[in-house]
């Protein structure tokens, strides 16, 4: 039994998938299905932003609201992508924000100098980020282990000045990229108005729903790479670069293929990151733009499919929610445990993310997911108890 | 009393119950054998004398000149004469093969400036002395040890302790991928030093080998003892050796 | 001017600004290369090291963070510049103890990643520790006049310009703090290179239980080599204070380039860091003088080059694969 | 098959491989003996590729294999068992396998990210097969790295033999092991060679493995070949006993 | 001292509304207007959004800023201040009936998070309108965020000539003056002291804002004090040591060392500057300052020249006012950001009261060309073609380390008068200006 929605036992003739007598085993087959996966995330997507932003009480507990909803999918596209490198391939890249911000102003001067079409815009970024992306890569992979993180770090802080400067002519420097207009999606839906009927009052605007789609293709195309010889590959890679070379694997080659597909992802990302703010700013190409996703990856769950998404959430929430807090109190009373809360949002954050690479290694999904298994040891057959605290013990 | 007294341990890796009330001893200048099949609990025997952890001992006091050294840190042990020379060489690559051999002598010199424990054993041997058993060495004295052939690195690391102050040398398969020459080589040099008063016990998988140089061989299997005697009574007796040994 | 003018000039700042960088990756190097320790707060280390630099030496007028919130608008001992230099290595060095002994030793045994991502939240934390405490505006980091002034000694002026031959007006405070690099990296080196000490350290960046077999305590001159490396960023910290801006951000600012520096100069190597350093230092200092617009682009552009020609480093040795 | 032509490495001013001429027949099975230091696991590195000879060539079924890159050698049909077990230490051992096999099938790097591995029937199947042969198809589905010591130098033994090997290069396999284990490694390659009629190169200290299982063995001194011949020929060869043997009985 | 005159023609579509308060919190006037951006008010409170930076090189600014607007919203509920004396068209009692409250977010002095907080604003809280800055690159992308979300913004402090020039929105303004016009009012103040006939050098931000600064000191130094410019070199943002660049302007052969530098970048080069004993032989300037820049070049400001938004030094009896309100509210001297902050709060509220709407487009055309004279800088256009305040600018000189005290690093020694200053709206920055539609 595999411990990862994204690595599904084969359930082939032959294998030795073990069949729990229970309800809960027939779910969790049903569950590990591609289907029911991509499934699932369309529901999700479907009626996140109505209950973060519409929904009465849960809406008002949650102070939500609808652009924040939509750029969480869009950091979660990037942190999926992301963690397909760091999770899964097991390398650390510091310089993520050349691919997002890269990809963010290409789409951008598309947009203001060719075509504002919103899909030619991401295929644009897209492709832009993924040229990028092998290049740094090219150079970034000379070097492995802690060296490719420093590396990528400091190419992406080269693109950063690049972009601040020398060729400010494109990228208007520091006062970013303004000006951008977006066309209606295939020419026709407004990506600010409301969708009609009840997907509008679901999921609000066009410009959700495009990215909504998106992030479920997205997800879609990660957990088919997951299960395709690369994902078997990148893990090899990840568990033991030596051997995967000498059973004949081209572990570069794989290691920069891993490096250009989550390239790919933060480009998706950044290009609707542009569409969404109909601007990029310099920011975007800074190294705490790459410090971010780190953060977001690791402390959602790396090497699991939706960790990264969780972390997106969470840490977008904390960002911008949580730090217009003002004072913190017990719940129902008058006591004020800290006053300007808000302001700490930062060193909370760091606080929490050191906590939980010392200690919880897998990151908030990792811990709902020793809590499921919990749950279903004390509800299912012995078996799953035994095989998931085997899982569950190696953090 | 002996010189060292292992009584009655119980040795675990985290939960798993390595060693179970095992005891042995081992008397001043004589060469002892350890014997039995893999993950017999050799090695963890040897480990639990020297101080290192893993293994956790729960249980059982180990004796060395009448001293109870159960649970000090492995540097403490060792400065009280006891040295381990662990299986899989373990010399350290990045240095020089002077460097690793300067780095014994720096454990026993008495100038106490980094904290370590100043070693009271039996004087080891010096540098040129060591060159001269292992000529080998003294070939590739600038050589960085990582870069040594296999053979090349356990002589280094055979050599190191020999330069250590000892009383009693833990030999955790010394032969390992020793070409059957050098294996003669080794074993005249622990036959010299045991000669010189410093106590050995040996843990090999090649038994013949061993029992030829042992004068007593204690035969380990599911981590206890279940044979205690000569050589020459092991050499005799068929069973054990068919049964625990695999020859 | 004539081009010697210039010439000299490039030299000396490059040299100058070299100095920061050297002193940043010489401590990183030695961690690095002998505790295979990452550590990405090394420059939350430098930011202590200026804040602490500032607080012994002058008094400060704080306007935001919450010391001043607290009523603490001035805060400082006023102890002068010299006293800074030589207590800052101290209190940064027990910093560097206590990191070593409370974060690095949990990591030495778990993945490069993880210690990447634990000194890197580590360095947020700090930064933000600094933020909510000081404010996050620049603090005024005045240089020192004179040190060693004392009775009817006027003391010697380390600050204001000094005239040179041939480029004329130079700050005299820039000499000092290439001359105070020189000495601190000389010290450094011959202690790692040349002790009984650094042989023990080396041997148990490999194998820590070895040499614990060997007798010797380990863990002891692994916190000193935490602590110099440490104590390093701190006097860069102090000596680089004057000269920069002193806000809790630069210490991650100042990170990317001492790491560059490490890694073009070859992991490990102390030589490498100098020269490294120097490198980056003169680059910059000239690419400035000619195509300012780019010198920061350079210093990474530099690092590509030796990075595609030279992977381990210009000084660097190649891992040796067991 | 395999042939070496006047090989040379050196390091410094050390001669490791000192012009060593070195030819292996399909089917056969060779050991590589000589005094530690000898040259042996420099000249398995060469061949390897994991060393870049000083001077000379290698050919592999009749083509240089100087100048590719390790996994390209692998993928051409050389495979080596390492030392010390290495595995995957958390994939399960079925995927320790698959991916073994997966290099085998479909080793040349392509663009099939998107094609489920589930589609890839042979993968499967290969790795299956080289489970069972090696023993371990009853614990596929256990993570390697909560294997014993033994079966994971099975399985060691197994991700060399899924990747589809026509040579196969073994460093001291034995090493370490107990007679016991070393008797059940020395079946496994009995069972193998006859199986899947392997070809072998084995560098081993052993000498009842050495005399026991090869066609022919080469004396490797000083990084010069000093003899070759079958095991009676090398047992009878006085260059050899002086080099290598020493006194000891055989 | 009055308020303005209004601006005749676009008056009385309002009708109703007006100062005369009363429980409009129905709003009859609101529904003369289709919805636009966050029109209508729901409720019966209006709020504004506070957008300053908390955290971040500025976060000392903005933390005065944020007084300043606290301080503004007070006045504007419960009179005080110059809802009391200057604004005439304020009743102390909320605005068009409705009570103001706000909302404030940091922008961490970056223009993506000033983004997201405006957002948020905007979209969770429904605010009417925004106003912070303090740079140019979150003025202008808040701004352009505005205009699409068709929310009123009150541009804070921005210097660059792009905030009002190719950057510009029909929904922003500004109040206070830029790059183009501080080179304006120190080119006869340094010609006067420094002389005629000098050779200039200039060292300045690589960015919009550094490079309209440096093209507007190079057009009026050369232009008005009749100087030469040796040369002139770009500094990448952020650089923390100059020294190189230092050296090189000491080797020029200028007269006069121009430092177009801003917050920390501006403290570092004007120390390093004469720590290098550059002030020795050259006479330096500092075209824009701040209270925190000049807080951390310490005394290494002495006797420079530049200009600030507003001090409170300036005497006259908006400014007293401003200054004792803040005071006895704070205990502290109010900055120029805050002056400004304070000042765009009112002149936005009061612009609604003579609307007599919230509608944003009848707001905004209260706002265009609308003549005053309350914010203590004299009298002031807020110009139609650009949204640019025409107003005077007021010239410091630093203080030396000994004569600092207190939030006083520098003294006037000019306030230059609008009518020296200015250009017109075809020509400069306001040529390149498109405003954009009013709905
Ligand atoms: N670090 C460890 N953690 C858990 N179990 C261990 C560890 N080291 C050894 N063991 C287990 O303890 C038992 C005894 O191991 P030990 O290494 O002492 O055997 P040995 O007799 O030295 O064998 P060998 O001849 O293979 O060296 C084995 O079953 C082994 O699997
Ligand atoms: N990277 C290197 N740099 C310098 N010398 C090396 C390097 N690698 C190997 N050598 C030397 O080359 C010689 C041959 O080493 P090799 O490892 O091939 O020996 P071997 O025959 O495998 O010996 P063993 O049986 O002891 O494993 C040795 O003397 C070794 O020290
Ligand atoms: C706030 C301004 C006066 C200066 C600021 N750096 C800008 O961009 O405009
Ligand atoms: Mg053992
Ligand atoms: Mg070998």
């Amino acid at each position: 039994m595999s411990d990862s929605e994204a690595e599904p036992s084969p359930t082939g003739e032959g294998g030795t998938v073990l069949e729990g007598p229970g309800l809960l085993a027939r779910w969790e087959r049903i569950r590990e299905r591609e289907a029911t996966v991509i499934g699932i995330t369309a529901i999700v997507v479907a009626v996140f932003p109505w209950l973060f932003a519409r929904a009465p009480f849960v809406s008002d507990v949650l102070l939500g609201y609808q652009s924040l909803a939509t750029l969480i999918l869009i950091w979660g596209i990037f942190a999926v992508g992301f963690d397909l490198l760091l999770g899964y391939t097991g390398l650390l890249s510091f310089g993520h924000a050349a691919f997002w911000g890269g990809a963010a102003y290409a789409a951008g001067i598309f947009s203001k100098s060719v075509s504002a079409d919103p899909i030619a815009m991401v295929v644009v970024g897209t492709v832009f980020a993924v040229l990028f992306a092998w290049l740094l890569g090219f150079l970034s992979l000379r070097r492995g282990g802690i060296y490719f993180s420093i590396l990528t770090l400091a190419f992406a802080q080269m693109v950063y000045y690049m972009a601040t400067a020398p060729l400010s002519e494109w990228t208007n420097g520091e006062n970013g990229l303004t000006g951008i207009e977006v066309a209606p999606l295939l020419g026709t839906f407004r990506l600010e108005s409301e969708l009609p009927g009840v997907a509008g009052e679901l999921m609000g605007t066009w410009l959700y729903l495009f990215v909504g789609v998106v992030t479920v293709l997205s997800v879609a195309a990660a957990y088919r790479i997951l299960n395709s010889p690369y994902g078997m590959v990148f893990r090899a890679v990840r568990e033991n670069e030596q051997r995967a070379q000498f059973v004949g694997l081209d572990v570069w080659r794989y290691k920069l293929m891993a490096f250009v597909i989550s390239g790919a992802f933060a480009g998706i990302a950044g290009s609707l990151f542009t569409i969404h703010g109909s601007y990029v700013p310099l920011q975007s190409l800074y190294w705490t733009e790459s410090g971010e996703i780190v953060i977001i990856a690791v402390l959602g769950g790396t090497a699991s499919l939706f960790g990264p998404i969780l972390g997106a959430a969470v840490y977008l929430y904390v960002e911008n929610i949580v730090s217009g807090i003002q004072t913190l109190q017990i719940p129902f009373t008058d006591i004020v445990l800290v006053d300007d809360f808000g302001t700490y949002w930062h060193l909370l954050l760091g606080l929490v993310f050191v906590v939980v690479i010392w200690f919880a290694p897998r990151g908030i999904w990792g811990a709902i997911r020793d809590v499921r298994a919990f749950v279903s040891d004390n509800a299912d057959d012995v078996y799953s108890f035994v095989s998931d605290r085997l899982g569950g013990e190696r953090l | 009393m002996s010189l060292l007294d292992v009584e009655a341990i119980d040795a675990y890796y985290g939960e798993s119950h390595i060693l179970r009330d095992l005891s042995l001893s081992v008397e001043e200048g004589e060469i002892c054998a350890l014997l039995g099949r893999n993950g017999a609990g050799k090695t963890t025997t040897l480990r639990s004398i020297a101080g290192a952890t893993p293994p956790d001992v729960r249980d059982g006091v180990v004796r060395f000149k009448g001293e109870d050294v159960t649970g000090l840190a492995a540097e403490d042990v060792s400065g009280r004469g006891i040295s381990l020379v662990p299986e899989e060489r373990r010399i350290f690559p990045n240095l020089t093969v002077a460097e690793n051999l300067h780095l014994a002598e720096v454990a026993r010199n008495t100038s106490n400036t980094w904290g370590r424990s100043v070693s009271v054993g039996h004087e080891g041997l010096s540098t040129d002395e060591v060159y001269a058993q292992f000529p080998r060495l003294d070939e590739r004295r600038t050589q960085r040890a990582g870069t040594l052939s296999g053979g090349e690195q356990q002589m280094l690391a055979i050599a190191r302790a020999l330069k250590q102050n000892t009383d009693l040398l833990l030999l955790d398969e010394p032969y390992e991928g020793l070409a059957p020459k050098i294996i003669e080589d080794v074993e005249d040099a622990v036959r010299r030093i045991s000669d010189d008063g410093t106590t050995i016990l040996l843990v090999e998988q090649n038994a013949a080998a061993a029992i030829q140089l042992a004068d007593r061989a204690y035969v380990i299997d599911h981590g206890g003892i279940v044979f205690d005697g000569s050589a020459e009574e092991l050499r005799e007796d068929e069973e054990t050796r068919e049964r625990y040994l695999g020859v | 001017m004539s081009l010697l003018a210039d010439v000299v000039t490039i030299l000396l700042n490059g040299l100058q600004q070299g100095a920061i960088y050297v002193l940043l990756a010489v401590g990183l190097s030695i961690i690095l290369g002998t505790l295979k320790f990452v550590n990405f707060a090394h420059g939350a280390l430098y930011v202590v090291g200026t804040y602490a630099g500032l607080f012994v030496a002058l008094e400060v007028n704080l306007t935001s963070g919450k010391l001043s919130e607290w009523g603490y608008s001035t805060l400082g001992l006023e102890w002068g510049f010299l006293a800074a230099l030589l207590l800052v290595p101290l209190i940064v060095f027990c910093v560097g103890l206590l990191m070593e002994r409370y974060v690095a030793r949990a990591f030495y045994d778990r993945p490069d990643t993880d210690q990447i991502l634990v000194t890197f939240g580590l360095a947020i934390v700090l930064q933000e520790l600094f933020r909510v405490l000081f404010g996050s505006n620049s603090l005024p980091f005045e240089q020192p006049a004179r040190i060693l002034s004392f009775g009817g000694f006027a003391g010697i002026p380390v600050s204001g310009p000094v005239a040179l031959p041939v480029v004329g007006n130079f700050p005299r405070w820039r000499l000092w703090v290439i001359a105070i690099t020189a000495v601190l990296v000389a010290i450094v080196y011959v202690l790692v290179e040349y002790t009984d000490f650094g042989l023990v350290v080396r041997a148990g960046t490999r194998d820590a239980e070895m040499v614990r077999l060997l007798g010797i305590k380990i863990s002891r001159p692994y916190l000193v080599v935490f602590g110099i490396g440490s104590a390093l960023a701190g006097v860069a910290g102090v000596v680089g204070g004057p000269l920069n801006v002193v806000n809790p951000t630069v210490g991650m600012d100042i990170l990317v380039p001492a790491f560059l520096t490490v890694v073009i100069g070859g992991v490990g190597s102390i030589a490498g860091a100098v020269v490294g350093g120097i490198l980056f230092g003169l680059t910059t200092a000239a690419l400035v003088a000619f195509v300012p617009a780019w010198s920061q682009v350079g210093l990474y552009a530099i690092a590509a080059i030796v990075l595609l020609t030279r992977p381990q480093g210009i000084l660097g040795t190649e891992e040796v694969a067991p | 098959m395999l042939e070496t032509d006047g090989l040379l490495k050196e390091f410094g001013g050390l001669v490791a491989t000192d012009d060593v001429d070195l030819s292996v027949e399909s089917g056969e099975r060779v050991s590589i003996i000589g005094p530690n230091g000898a040259g042996k696991s420099t000249l398995i590195n060469l061949i390897t590729r994991r060393l870049d000879p000083t001077d000379g060539d290698i050919r592999f079924k009749g083509e240089s294999i100087v100048g590719l890159k390790p996994h390209q050698v692998v993928q051409r049909g050389v495979s080596k068992s390492f030392q010390t077990a290495s595995i995957f230490p958390d994939l399960t051992v079925r995927e320790n396998a698959e991916i073994a096999a997966l290099a085998a099938e479909h080793g040349e790097f392509g663009l099939n990210f998107l094609t489920h591995r589930n589609d890839l029937s042979s993968v499967r199947e290969l790795a299956e097969e080289t489970l069972a042969d090696v023993g371990l198809l009853d614990r596929a589905d256990t993570e390697a790295v909560d294997l014993p010591y033994g079966d994971k130098r099975r399985l060691e033994i197994g991700i060399a033999l899924a990747a589809e090997p026509d040579l196969l290069l073994m460093d001291e396999p034995t090493a370490g092991m107990s007679p016991e284990e070393t008797q059940s490694t020395v079946d496994l390659i009995e069972r193998v060679k006859a199986e899947r009629g392997l070809t072998f190169v084995l560098v081993e200290h052993d000498m009842e493995i050495v005399f026991s299982i090869s066609d022919r063995i080469v004396v490797l001194n000083r990084g010069r070949v000093i003899a070759e011949g079958t095991p009676d020929e090398i047992r009878g060869n006085p260059d050899v006993q002086e080099a290598y043997l020493g006194g000891v009985e055989l | 001292s009055g308020g303005g005159g209004g601006d005749d023609g676009t008056d009385g579509s309002g009708g109703d509304g007006g100062t005369d308060g009363g429980g409009g919190g129905d709003g009859g006037n609101q529904d003369d207007y289709p919805a636009l951006g966050n029109f209508p008010v729901e409720g019966d409170k209006a709020i504004f959004g506070f957008n300053v930076p908390q955290s971040g090189p500025y976060a000392s600014e903005g933390q005065d800023e944020l007084r300043a607007y606290e301080l503004a919203v007070k006045h504007l509920n419960e009179g005080g201040g110059w809802v009391d004396s200057q604004f005439d068209d304020l009743s102390g009692d909320g605005v068009l009936g409705y009570e103001i409250d706000y909302v404030d977010g940091d922008t961490n002095t970056d223009a993506d998070t000033a983004r997201n907080s405006a957002k948020r604003m905007i979209e969770r809280d429904g605010v009417i309108m925004v106003s912070g800055g303090s740079s140019s690159a979150v003025a202008i992308a808040v701004q352009g965020l505005c205009q699409r979300e068709k929310v009123m913004f009150m541009a804070c402090l921005t210097h660059s000539n792009d905030t009002t020039g190719k950057d510009c929105a029909r929904y922003g303004f500004r109040e206070v003056f830029n790059a183009y016009m501080t080179g304006q009012a120190l080119a006869p103040v340094v010609k006067e002291e420094y002389g005629e006939g000098l050779k200039f050098y200039q060292l300045y931000a690589d960015y919009s804002w550094g490079q309209t600064q440096q093209a507007s000191m190079e057009k009026f130094m050369t232009e008005e004090a009749g100087w030469e410019q040796v040369d002139s070199v770009a500094t990448p943002l952020g650089t923390s040591d100059y020294s190189t660049y230092l050296s090189q302007a000491a080797n020029s052969g200028a007269d006069v060392l121009i430092l177009n530098h801003y917050g920390l970048d501006g403290s570092n080069s004007v120390q390093q500057a004469v720590d290098a004993g550059i002030d020795q032989d050259m006479e330096i300037i500092v075209p824009l300052y701040n209270r925190p820049m000049a807080e951390a070049a310490g005394g290494a400001i002495e006797g420079i020249y530049g200009t600030v938004a507003w001090d409170s030094q300036i005497d006259n009896e908006p400014s007293n006012q401003f200054t004792e309100a803040f005071r006895s509210e704070y205990d502290r001297l109010p900055s120029g950001v805050a002056q400004l902050a304070y000042a765009q709060t009112l002149q936005y509220a009061a612009a609604v009261e003579r609307a007599g709407t919230f509608y944003p487009p009848e707001v905004i055309k209260q706002l265009e060309g609308y003549e005053y004279d309350n914010v203590g800088m004299g009298p002031e256009t807020m110009r139609k073609c650009d949204h640019q305040a025409q107003r005077a600018v007021p010239v410091v000189k630093g203080l030396s380390a000994s004569d600092q005290s207190d939030g006083q690093y520098y003294e006037i020694v000019n306030l230059t008068s609008r009518d020296d200053l200015g250009y017109a709206c075809d020509e400069g920055p306001a040529a390149e200006c498109e405003l954009g539609s009013y709905e």
